[in-house]
């Protein structure tokens, strides 16, 4: 019987018609994932690299060239696959490949919000980079939309990289620069506490959050505690060179 | 400080939002729940199908009636899901539509011996079929999945049908059955969710040409058939 | 102390000139692994269509049209995403990215078996595949060097397309077909008992063949024990038809 | 049957290679354990830096002897790895070798205060430096763990030579250490293991700066520094 | 130090909480024990109705007085677990429970062909069927479990009363777990194991259903079915 | 039919149970998310204690003040809660219980230097500390965990202390982490978690040590100390 | 140093310790690789069963000679396992173990249908069936896995003896796998590993009562049957 | 029936030997329960030397006292554990039986500064100390392990005896542990448990140098010291 119905099968019965087109619509959708994570894989490397970029400075002015080009690579990334994904998803559901995409987003906040900091000791809010993402083209507005959850698991991974730049400012004698990444880290981190009815995904980051905090403290207090020795004034003289030197490269930053 | 400003500002929007989000969900959790009891009456109403074929037609007529309600409840959902959010929240009715794209199909079969299209069921639930950016549709996926819980249904059919003396059934649904199979197999799947279930697809068919193969060497088919 | 030896760093110290070497080495290596990662999904996504082309055929004639279209297909892939393959490893050391191609290679030897499977109900060794995926450039020979193990392990996922198409065979009436791959699934299993000192991922896969056996020889039960009603000469009377349908539409494959 | 006679070919080849590779496995974790037993004998030797500092320059001597030997078992490692195997076997001497890189950096900068290269380690172990498609080389990872794991025993060793009165060490450690961690900062790293290593190394750094920074404020450091 | 005193008397107390909590496990323990045993062996007892009819109310009788042994047990727990503290210890008897519910509604069923209410089955075990009134009861969700368990039993016995030649059996009990499997269908679970469960239902259905067209295409079925 | 209809008694009533547990889960977790979020809100108000001193009377008040509200909660709680089913539901207030016990032990100490006892934190969320005269009670356990967790964060709070140049604090952290240390030590403990969590005690212990080490290695610490 | 001489005397002892039972382990580790890959070898000569019921009685003759062999390495263990050692090392042969369990008893069982006592096999792998009486023994839970195993490969017999067209085995299959699984059923299993396989071997008898049912109603069912 | 008769014979041994064990399983937890309560209170009695160093002798006379308590559990153990099943149960007693290695080398240590072999733990316990001789013994594993413990509880006594001023101790805890340090090293380990545990030791050493350097850079060490 089968056999019968299989060969009197016209090629073009509306059912094998309707499956065509049911074809035909899950390859796009597959197609365009493939794209996606591509484009995800893409902006993830080249954060992560940005992000080392941005450690890799050891002198104020060394410090200064690696934002400046830290910006420029930023911004080819908005430009390129950033931008790519946002044309991918134009004129589809963003959510149905939220996890292609999601790798990417996350790693991009990072290096973004660490450049930033870096920059001017700021953060930016979610509206802001969302407005770094809208690129005008001739005849429309195409944005790439940014989930806020994204932002804020960058966000999180931000204190890591917070407590590194802190750790490594102690030991290059900038205890000003480890007083602010420190402060930074405790208040990202008491924002998460009080943060409730998210999801398992941030619940697991607050905890690698809390060990950021926990590190960072403890730089902190070796800072202080090797200080506390002789009086701060005393301190101060006994090494006044690099003190003084530090002010002096300060300056071009605040 | 400014940067603890920015930091305070972040949070506070965060939560904001997550209450919104918190919000929605509870409403759309609650429409679900009705739209989903819904749902499981038709079930009940068309199990009646294996037992008692005059009971048919009495339980389309109900089916249809409760799909009015169900299209009731689609429309609540539409409003309230904020537009390009659907697959943010797909999770509360995925299994719900799936239920009831197959309950569609299988009460137009029941009801014309026809395919319900995609375009069909959405109608009835009065949804749109068109997967769009922004808007509430019936995504298919779940219109596929509803298709092979129906062919399954199908196969269970034609075993009770013959137990209930109807031989003509079983070869009816093997011709709809197969052309749905060949229809599948031109589908390229992932492996996720409607995979697995294609992947029973096979044994629903097999089960059905046994069926047929019963009747065939007992001469039990009806005559127009053999061709 | 640290500040000072951190200012006094020359940029063009032998120290840092190897670290920039290192670094550029150490680029080369990611970069490469990310473009393989990228060649190695191409090629898993093709394959994978490539089978559903296989199963989606149900009459011969269809049947003989996707396997020439399956050929081509893999014509094309082994052109184009596995030649990048070996283009990319022509310089490097395989086994140094097994982990990017690994998934690429176990889908395309997947395909390629099963396709010629279908064809011929022949399997085709690993040398043969390895000379397929030998490449004839003007000045040298190319070849990407595929590992016997992903060989196996392609194959090993080959017996659940096996079960597939043998449970397939049977609804479309094609009992002697379902025989042959039930044969082959339960040689596959058979072999894959033999062998000793695997590793881990063999062996799970082994659990999954397992159960491809029990699903066929279930299938092949099934059909028997139907037929075993009346008796076989009965039978075959009982449908004539398309029994000797099968066997004209045999031939253009025997 | 010819289909079964290749399924028995496949599987025949299949287990005659894998008997190779077992055998080929067999040999190398032989030279290997010979081959760590030095590296571990070498630890122990090198150990007394901590305690004496007289004693440095003899155990830097039979350092050297003991890299010797070692030097013989890594050229039967490259007779016995099949070429172009290297990464495949790899994990058979991955710790070893980071370790040796470990133990004649340390030696070479006990000896002369400067950094081994690349080439220098490689070419004491008798390998290869350069990565290739085939042959057995000092791979450039293993050489970065093993720098990271000397600054950690730099670090130890700033704290007992000022313990043992030597205040000159702390210093010459210090800038040694800072041109390494300037250096490694150039690098991008992955997530592996050298990342997680390199993730440790501020905290060296830290505890060096410490340790001047004690001498300095006490007046301790010798005179030449500061400028 | 009084400090220090409240901190003994708190971790004493503590210590003295735990080991009661503890003794009562084991007193527990050691009755679920004895109780598990009785369950295990009326399992063994009623295996019989799957290769002999004639032994079928020897059996029941035997797993009566079972049930009576078992009944002994469960009023030892009742004593036992402080009213209020029913739910802190469930995981005990939790499996067991289960199991006598389906033991003795089989037993039920093939004495009478009845379903066992809750109420029967409590009363059996000498519990109360209500949550409310005392502490330790029979849940209802464990008296479920055991129903969906008959169910699978009874497939079970459809298949082999056919082999054994009783192609009576098949049609009483497809009728008896469609009423079930009916009742099932109203409830609208949250419950994940027993949502799990009751999804495996249709397995056993469609089994039934199978065996009972297997009998009908063979004109095995006796006469007074038809409907 | 007769055996329908007790089927249909026996799902209804289940039906009916069913829904009224489903309506207590619901205002349950209402209750608990409105309770929880205070709790969350008070951890906020206390993290000022480690990075301004001056600050912590005034956080202190204001926690006095949202325990009152959680206060209420637990009323509402108490009175939801069905006695008898408080191991029932009680998974659905453990962690949040575990953290107030926590933050009220921490609010105690920064006033007072004392350790709350298990009654005081009860009567302040005003619920009962016996777990047998009444349903809902402050189970111990959690009461001991929310005291680890205190060890935990007065371990942080010694460190960050002394960057504030407080030298007081350590070791009054340090008396009081030592005798709940050897309080901890007197249990017996089988509990999983609650074991788990008193491992970690040890890293708390050490951290503090060290601190005071630091402290009075460098001269920094008061003088009442007994050295 | 008297010291160090202890120390040295404590670390040189230890070390011969570690090093004999390092050797100990390389011993075991080649005779049981020998052994695993005659089981291997057993294991593939018998597939032929499921093809080829004439090829039966050469595999199982082939299958002796192996068992023969076994015999021979497991001597060679018995040697070399000091006595009292047996549970330290008996993770090496456990799997191995079960392994030759199944295969004996199934060629036993393929020879003369009879099921092979402990006994039998220990003796055929010429090792003790007492776990007292000398070091070596066949673990009875070993023994018993193995008859799991044996059940599951039975269970594929049946269905694949009926594709070739025996319609005695199956029914000789049923009636064996019911005794075992009656006499199974009489344990009381704590150990984990046995009591998850043995919870399995109700797929098995499921399996094999459906191939008897499907014999059963289609009256192939040998004539000695007491249906 | 012959064939059932095999089978119950079969399983009916084996259900006393389950038996057996459990019971045998019953006493060790019940003895093991006891003397780990004794080994959890020496090890409360011993904390005292990191507040109050003039109470260690009283300390010491007391956990004597308490190690012949547990001695005589030990012989229980010994009679009760079958010879040969030494390595069956040994999970049991595995981790208390570490401690006690632990805590009767840290009193020898306080009471003499000298190391406790092997032999010295055993005869203490009461049991032998070679594996051959009786099958009850002292693993040198956990011997070992115990070693490591000790190391990580005096890293901990060096920081808090710099605390209460006494500026000996951690010159004299800093000679014991780089001894025990240098015999590890010779060790050739493949064991996992004890090789981590061992690579742990490390930091017990950093800590211990960089106490002993926090004493020298302000002149703090005893003048003995200097080599
Ligand atoms: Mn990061
Ligand atoms: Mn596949």
């Amino acid at each position: 019987v089968a056999k019968e119905t299989a060969t009197s099968l016209p090629e073009d019965s509306p059912v094998l018609q309707m499956f065509k087109i049911a074809a035909h619509k899950l390859n796009d959708r597959q197609d365009r994932h493939e794209r996606l994570v591509k484009l995800s894989r893409d902006v993830t490397i080249e954060s992560k690299r940005i992000i080392f970029l941005l450690h890799s400075a050891i002198t104020k002015t060394s410090a200064e060239k690696s934002i400046h080009e830290a910006k420029e690579r930023l911004q080819k990334l908005i430009q390129g696959p950033l931008k790519g994904i946002g044309l991918e998803l134009e004129n589809s559901p963003a959510h149905l490949h939220s996890r292609a995409v999601t790798p990417g987003f996350q790693e991009f906040i990072e290096a973004r919000m660490f450049c930033s900091f870096m920059e001017n000791k700021l953060l930016i809010t979610w509206p802001e980079v969302q407005k770094e993402l809208e690129y005008k083209e001739e005849d429309r507005t195409v944005i790439t939309m940014v989930p806020q959850l994204d932002y804020m698991l960058g966000l999180a991974d931000l204190t890591g990289e917070l407590m590194r730049k802190a750790i490594n400012s102690i030991s290059s004698g900038d205890s000003e620069e480890c007083f602010d990444s420190c402060q930074a880290v405790r208040d990202l981190y008491t924002g998460y506490l009080g943060i409730f009815g998210t999801g398992k995904e941030l619940a697991r980051k607050l905890s690698t959050t809390r060990n950021n905090v926990f590190k960072v403290e403890s730089a902190v207090y070796a800072l202080r505690v090797r200080g506390g020795e002789a009086p701060p004034t005393l301190l101060l003289a006994a090494k006044p060179d690099w003190e003084r030197n530090d002010h002096s490269d300060d300056e071009g930053f605040f | 400080m400014s940067s603890n400003h920015i930091i305070n500002t972040i949070f506070g929007e965060f939560q904001k939002n997550l209450d919104q989000e918190q919000e929605i969900r509870e409403v759309i959790r609650n429409i679900c729940k009705d739209v989903d009891q819904i749902s499981r009456e038709t079930t009940t109403v068309l199990q009646v199908i294996h037992h008692d074929e005059t009971a048919i037609p009495a339980a389309c007529l109900k089916a249809r009636e409760l799909f009015e309600k169900a299209n009731v409840g689609y429309n609540k959902l539409k409003e309230v899901v904020p537009s390009g959010d659907y697959y943010k929240y797909q999770d509360h009715w995925r299994y719900m539509t799936q239920r009831y794209c197959y309950l569609i199909s299988l009460t137009i079969w029941l009801e014309k011996g026809l395919l319900a299209t995609h375009e069909t069921v959405a109608a009835i639930l009065g949804i749109s079929a068109e997967e769009q950016k922004e808007g509430f549709h019936l995504d298919i996926e779940e219109y596929l999945v509803g298709l092979l819980h129906l062919c399954t249904e199908l196969a269970r059919l034609a075993v009770n049908s013959v137990t209930h003396g109807d031989y003509n059934k079983p070869q009816q649904i093997s011709k709809f059955v197969m052309e749905l199979n060949a229809g599948f197999r031109l589908l390229n799947l992932k492996n996720d969710h409607l995979r697995k279930r294609f992947d029973a697809l096979k044994y629903d068919v097999k089960k059905i040409e046994e069926v047929v193969y019963d009747l065939s060497i007992r001469g039990l088919l009806p005559k127009t058939e053999n061709a």
